[in-house]
């Protein structure tokens, strides 16, 4: 029996399915996120587990205990909101010792507690601030501190970075990940975020309109998407609408130029399909060797992004767009240059479009 | 941040900075320190304090004020502890009728102080409510309470908007607190300085009120100014310029215990 | 979004549902149901509408009304002319000074109206304005203004609020408005709704204010009243009962002028 | 002599120095951004060139006329503002047509305009709608319509994209930059996003506590930082202190192993000086050959972005971060693994500290 059990949770208001159909297991240990588009019904499913919302109907199980309809003082959860939510009337120190005041322990334990998860967070000389002295990023660790201070069974963030400036996000980040190894606590992440789901989690769970629709690590979240949505929402992604020439072999024709995939196709009644390439699998220097596929094209665009050069290559009816990383040897092409393009046959996703199907 | 807006037209800022300078002066101080001088010329041909003298030794003065400072305080407690668990919860579960509840407690204003006490004498009629002073006590402290709702729902309602009241009682109910804890230990110190401000204008309504105390028969200040008024002649001004400082006296205390907070103040001060 | 906060606790919501319906029916059910049974009963032994006609037939009733009634319309127009954009100008220029105006538009709660009126008479006696009809009429109004200040500047307070007002301005300025066009075309459209909740709490204060419309002797609608009700039975039942009705009926203008206005209702309406 | 110039501008508030020493000159048709931190100063020199701000000293000039102490409304300017600003009692075609009515237009060319401008930014449909019926880049679309109604000279936008979410900030800034290039319009646009600036200027402009620290090109800017400042804030950075073994050939050591570095080093009174890498330029299946620097080390994190891999490596005292792209024939290392990470000698920035000067 896993540490956390969500098992078939539904919730609805009115007319309106929020959370439809929620299974899944959470080992003891394991940082899980989920990730969706605003209203997928993630944040809900998140104030389940916490205690601040009933489910319709299933069940929530925590260390084998049925929480469902425990009112959330009594959870043991350690709680993180996008808005910091820290105490105003109290310092830093107060904030972090308010779970173990309210839980009625020693002035002394809560103090040691306190300076504990203090030096955690490498905030040992703000304990007498108060929140409006602490930038962002210091204010959500300190609600970081204050949620585990209680030693909850499990720790949910719900978009704790969405506030913060990129530079920060992506160090607090590190360091969240950080104290979560350190601690072993079973962790529960909210985002919309694809770069930092892929980044924290152990595993992902994509969810849509309310549906889950992959649960998986992040590599397969990321190279083997189960459905068209999470193929377009967690990366860029061409899709290019192919003729099937023969199943069996894999063979097919975009734009009047034959390439082939790996696997066997399904035996359509429609001989088109839906195929998508991820920018970073096209190489335009040939890297890929002779077994690859190749295409010929003309350049529509080339936009410089950093690390990384963005061309924009455009067949008969279809444009795809390739990354190529920002090297002293890049040569980047010009707008209507000739290219050829590579990719691998293992690099082309055949897109399905049921949700829950395979692709 | 960068400053507001444009710098061009300070012709604009002065017109209205001046307006507004000469309005206030007009409305607060000469009317103040016309009143002032009158209630100095007690004595023919010099001023002096004798009409204050008079007033501060007279015993009706001090039973009247404190009466009135007793019944505020109790209004003000009652309406305290009826509205801002009824603020919060409107904050916390129905954020979307606080336009409408926002309407209500204007309520009070629409219906004048005479259908309430008519309505109310006329109710409890021949009750224990009209037949007893304490009856009429009773009666006297509800119309009070109902007349501060507007002031102190708006200022507690203020004070709720300068914080995130849902988040905050979440937190706090993931630690583990009860709603006790959570009104007493996060939402009542947030709102306090809000709420003080709501109590010092109903304490001002309160000290001042003179219709309802008149009609229930009631020994409150207000009756007490009127009476002097048309019985004295210099006495009314100088109790006038006695209840204006009082009332800055207790503006002034409402500043001190605020700065005692001050790290508080700074939270549901600007937003 | 998902729903506001914990659904444990129920009895909760129960509870202080319950008691505000209670205290509501109370405070405004029970005392307006007896004032209009009352007033019903003016001939022996049966209901009936003699004490209203009597009242409506009356010229007085009419006069008084609609001396009150335009008092109060200029009032209002003057309010809003000064206040909108004193408003729109703290908000635009100087938001950092908004706890502190907000503060200062409340001391006309502190200043009592009998030391205003005291004050304004003994300032202006011997000059035109207190020995002319006009020049009362003129510190009638005044003073009204200044006690329509603090509804009216927290109601368009409130509408500047819902919406970002420096950045409206730069949008128009940058589009080559001046300040006129900001004016008439961006600022007053958007606060018109909430100026009309301002409006309509003033006008209802007028309407039933009595000290300082006796003070300076003007034929307003509150003495009107006062007089009824020293001097007949029935009758000031009935004229309640009327203005009530009548608060009312503004009331619902108010509603159906803003659902005229139903796009903008949506903007300024919940926040 | 330029489209539109920045001359010596300086903006001092009490003892502040907000922005200081602005020289900047814009050519006709050219997309400039301002790039920076927060309360780098680069909004505050916009609402000068916008005329919301009048400069302490200094000159703007604008198709050859003095605008420095010019009112808003009389400048010609469009802007487009982060919270959308739009009229919220006007309808679509109401704020689009707004500056040409108080313009004193007639009708049937307001009409024709309006029209005009929907069709550029595709909201045709949308004309009688109130903003609140419209998302956010819908909104902000408009905004950029009604700016450009008018045909103001320059067209000012200051963080456009920020109030979106990243897959609509995505599409929205293509959009501008067509629209842009379409119109042919003089631009200034103020972000603090690296990427946004990179993918859209002609020129970017570096700004850190109110000085321009570096103007140039996005390939300029982001390959040939000229301070430490440009070279950290915009993309990630690998720092590491070298010491140098012989100035002339370019040769320096790091922890202990020997690499060279393009051109003549400074004969520097302290042997040792800092050298940036960026983490797409460093390769760990040695693509670079023998000529590239070669150094020894240990994976100690590998962490999963989605199209990129990005590996920590520790030597003695450093540790660097590189990326790789995740593509089929990836074998990503695992923590522990013994490496050899290349990268050419020119891929390596010597860094300046002092603001202004070469690296």
């Amino acid at each position: 029996m896993a540490f956390l059990e969500i098992n078939d949770v539904h919730k609805i208001y009115g007319q309106t399915v929020v959370v439809d159909t929620f299974n899944l297991q959470i080992e003891q240990g394991e940082f899980v996120s989920f990730l969706g588009p605003s209203g997928c019904g993630k944040t809900t499913t998140l104030r389940m587990v916490a205690g601040f919302i009933v489910p319709t109907s299933g069940s929530i199980v925590i260390n084998a205990v049925d929480v469902t309809r425990m009112p959330p003082n009594r959870r043991n959860v350690g709680m993180v909101f996008q808005s910091y939510a820290l105490f105003p009337n109290m310092t830093v120190a107060a904030n972090v010792g308010f779970g173990l005041k309210v839980a009625g322990q020693p002035a002394r334990a809560i103090k040691q507690r306190v300076a504990e998860m203090l030096e955690i967070i490498h905030m040992t000389e703000y304990a007498t601030r108060y929140p409006y002295q602490l930038s962002g990023g210091q204010q959500q660790r300190v609600a970081l501190a204050r949620a585990l201070a209680i030693q909850p069974q499990v720790l949910l963030l719900d978009e704790p970075l969405s506030a913060l400036d990129a530079k920060i996000r992506i160090s607090l980040r590190q360091e969240i990940r950080t104290i979560q190894r350190q601690l072993n606590i079973t962790t529960i992440y909210v985002t919309h975020d694809q770069e930092e789901a892929l980044s924290l989690s152990d595993r992902i769970v994509v969810m849509n309109q309310g549906r889950i629709e992959q649960i998986g690590t992040p590599f397969a979240i990321y190279n083997r998407p189960r459905t068209r949505f999470v193929a377009s929402f967690v990366g860029t992604l061409n899709v290019l609408t192919a003729e099937v020439v023969d199943a069996a072999t894999g063979r097919i024709m975009i734009d009047g130029q034959e390439i082939h995939v790996n696997g066997i196709l399904p035996d359509h009644p429609d001989p088109s399909l839906a195929i998508a390439l991820r920018p970073e699998v096209i190489s335009l220097n040939g890297v890929y060797g002779q077994t690859a596929n190749h295409m010929q094209g003309t350049v529509e665009d080339v936009t410089f992004l950093g690390p990384v050069v963005r061309t924009r290559v455009r067949f008969d009816q279809h444009t795809i767009h390739l990354d190529s990383f920002n090297t002293p040897q890049l040569v980047p092409p010009r707008n209507g240059d000739s290219v050829t393009v590579s990719f691998p046959p293992e690099a082309c996703l055949v897109l399905s479009d049921t949700p829950g199907a395979e692709v | 941040m960068a400053p507001a807006a444009s710098e061009n037209d300070m012709r604009h800022i002065n017109f209205w900075s001046w307006l507004w300078i000469i309005i206030g002066a007009i409305y607060f101080f000469v009317p103040l320190i016309a009143t002032l001088l009158f209630s100095l010329q007690a004595k023919r041909d010099e001023l002096g304090f004798t009409a204050y003298s008079n007033v501060l030794s007279s015993p009706a003065f001090f039973n009247s004020f404190s009466f009135s400072f007793w019944t505020a305080v109790t209004t003000i407690s009652i309406s305290a502890l009826l509205i801002v668990p009824t603020a919060y919860w409107v904050h916390l579960r129905l954020p979307r009728l606080r336009p409408v509840i926002d309407f209500i407690t204007l309520l009070p204003f629409v219906v004048p102080a005479v259908v309430l006490v008519f309505g109310l004498i006329r109710t409890y009629n021949r009750t224990p409510l009209t037949d007893s002073r304490q009856g009429l006590y009773v009666l006297l402290v509800g119309s009070y309470v109902m007349l501060s709702i507007p002031y102190m729902y708006r200022a507690i309602d203020t004070g709720l908007r300068a914080i995130d009241v849902r988040a905050l009682t979440e937190a706090a109910q993931s630690l583990g607190a009860d709603w006790f804890t959570i009104m007493t230990r996060v939402i009542f110190p947030n709102v306090y300085i809000a709420l003080l401000s709501g109590a010092f204008i109903t304490f001002a309504i309160v000290m001042g009120e003179f219709t309802i105390a008149f009609l229930l028969a009631q020994p409150a200040f207000g009756p007490y100014i009127s009476l002097l008024s048309s019985s004295k002649v210099y006495e009314p001004s100088a109790l006038a310029i006695i209840s204006f400082g009082l009332t800055w006296a207790s503006i002034g205390v409402v500043q001190w215990i605020s700065h005692s907070f001050s790290g508080q103040s700074q939270i549901t001060g600007p937003r």
